[in-house]
């Protein structure tokens, strides 16, 4: 098979699939090499990118899967007035970056950087499959470990976790304004504002 | 109070307090701890109105916060001249908040991420029923199960070739007792005497051939071909060869015994 | 609008709407004429079939609809169709391994180093295009030679046969002894009885 005709069967299996299809299952179905498969993969997504097209291809864990472009957003909606996903709280969002920051980690470690408890929070992380159960430690009553979800990944626009911004970054680049952290509806506004809580220019 | 804020609108002791100390804009590393204590038991005052749960976790810190202020009261506690192990009682206090600090930063990527991918769709599966029922066959094979078969094959083998070799030799062994029972009376012929001790008799010392031999000896004294003598427990054994005509006396002798014992038994 | 930007908010409609998507309820979304919607989906449909992609753009009474390509039937079947994994029995792995190992080899060196009459067993193999004829002796009655195939090889997932990893001692280990065969009573406790290739192990 050439790439060319790869890339193609390609379009038309994950346009089947609708879910991430693995370059893996697509190499064995098309009988060619992985690491091939994952190249056309790659290539594909870039065609698709540089082309600026309608539909793009999201890579989660070298699995692909066809997605609209963000830019359509406002037709789709129009065309389909889609079920808006709730947006987070500020609790759910604090726990989600612990676990994607400290994964795979325990229940109690996530209250004791909270100072609260998180166990509501934490079944509706769950429940959206934001997060999932990654195993259990060797410590005193074996306590079960957190971690992220692909779920999560596609979230964040994120290729693998691997990708997530160092947080040390953050925290330069983000700067958190008072009143409006309070509330939670003007979470995105929030971003912009100039003043910072951190205090390390006094030290 | 600059302005006013709800307790509801904290997600936590360490998020009031990350806002009391930013909101006095206090230096981190140099919290006056009276001050935000002062504060953060004000604030304590709306927690009526929270559940009891999380009421609880603000009054930990609140405890925490009033040991820090206590700690902080012994005189010397502060002196930075001071030389030698100084350890503030802040510093636990300190670490914790900047670890806070970092995660709550997180999570407004976190947000701000969700919110830019928001609108990307994508769409269901098409619908793949009809392949459903009519699964595929598929040979399952890799090269370590082909490995590990064909190596358990070559185990099986290995067993049965030696438990073969075991069979054939048992075989050859039963077959020389006859022959030892030639070679044992060759070497009366030879010795030309009809006495002989047992160990006169083997061909070697190994431990095959000395129950080969003494099993010969059995079977000899059984057809009386030969008598064994010994003079005391694990004493020396001594072989006697018998004549034909002691054989034949012995074989007439055995006969009679048996007709008797056979006639006892008829009465 | 331009066409060009026309026809990337179709992309995206078309990919989420799944059925066809009448052209006239496109133009609304996008607040166009739908002389000109109708024009971008022509346009876009036969761009998909000059650049012959995986997926298409079907029409049906003036509503589009992407689906994939027909040429690609064989690769959604593939990847559709859950798979039934059969096993090889214990006995035809031994047979496979001693024809791979040692070929080309007749029947009766296999017989006699397996100990066993293997015809059953190779009858299967035959049957799934593991193994193949392979000429014949000049022996006495010029017995057929077998040897194994590229059906073979792709289940092992082997370029060619000298990627065959190799065995300690296999000469040692599978030469023809006489004596085996000869005795039939051993041969019970020697051997477990032939299999068929048996489908125990789905998964």
């Amino acid at each position: 098979m050439t790439k060319d005709s790869i890339k193609k069967a390609l379009e038309a299996m994950m346009f089947i699939w609708g879910e991430p299809l693995s370059h893996k299952v697509a190499a064995e179905v098309m009988n060619q090499d992985k690491d091939l498969v994952y190249e056309c993969l790659l290539e594909l997504k870039e065609e698709y990118e540089k082309e600026s097209r309608g539909i793009r291809i999201r890579e989660i864990n070298k699995a692909f899967q066809f997605v609209t472009s963000k830019d359509m957003a406002s037709y789709i909606d129009r065309l389909c007035t889609p079920v808006k996903r709730r947006k987070l709280s500020q609790a759910a969002l604090e726990v989600l970056a612990i676990i994607a920051y400290k994964q795979p980690v325990t229940k109690g470690e996530i209250d004791s950087i909270r100072g609260i408890k998180s166990d509501r929070v934490m079944e509706g992380l769950l429940a959206r499959e934001l997060i999932k159960e990654a195993g259990r430690t060797n410590g005193i009553g074996r306590p079960i470990l957190y971690g992220t979800t692909e779920e999560f990944l596609k979230n964040m626009g994120l290729g693998s976790i691997k990708e997530l911004p160092e947080i040390d970054d953050i925290e330069n680049s983000i700067h958190i304004e008072e009143g409006i952290i309070r509330d939670p509806g003007q979470m995105e506004l929030s971003l912009e504002t100039e003043e910072e809580i951190s205090d390390k220019d006094h030290e | 109070m600059s302005y006013k804020v709800k307790m509801e609108s904290f997600e936590g002791p360490f998020d009031l307090l990350v806002y009391l100390i930013s909101n006095a804009e206090m230096n981190i590393y140099d919290i006056e701890v009276s001050l935000i204590l002062d504060q953060y038991l004000d604030y304590m005052t709306g927690l009526e109105e929270l559940d009891v749960a999380v009421a609880t976790e603000f009054m930990v810190l609140a405890a925490t916060l009033i040991e820090i202020k206590a700690k902080m009261l012994i005189p010397g506690n502060l002196e930075s001249d001071f030389e030698g192990d100084f350890e503030d009682p802040r510093k636990e206090l300190v670490q914790k908040i900047m670890e806070y600090k970092r995660f709550k930063s997180a999570s407004f990527l976190v947000a701000q991420r969700f919110s830019d991918n928001d609108s990307i769709y994508e769409k269901p599966q098409e619908d793949i029923s009809v392949y459903l029922d009519n699964p595929e066959e598929f040979l399952k094979m890799d090269t370590t199960s082909f490995i590990n078969a064909f190596n358990s094959f070559l185990l099986k083998k290995q067993r049965i070739e030696e438990m073969k070799r075991e069979y054939q030799r048992i075989e050859r062994d039963r077959h020389t007792v006859e022959e030892r029972i030639l070679y044992i009376n060759s070497i009366f012929d030879f010795a030309k005497v009809d006495k002989l001790p047992f160990m006169k008799l083997l061909a070697s010392k190994n431990r095959y051939d000395t129950a080969v031999t003494f099993v010969s000896i059995l079977e000899m004294v059984r057809d009386h071909r030969a008598d064994a003598l010994q003079d005391e427990p694990f004493g020396e054994i001594t072989v006697k060869k018998l004549s034909g005509e002691e054989r034949e006396e012995r074989i007439r002798r055995e006969r009679i015994n048996r007709g008797e014992n056979h006639d006892k038994g008829q009465h």
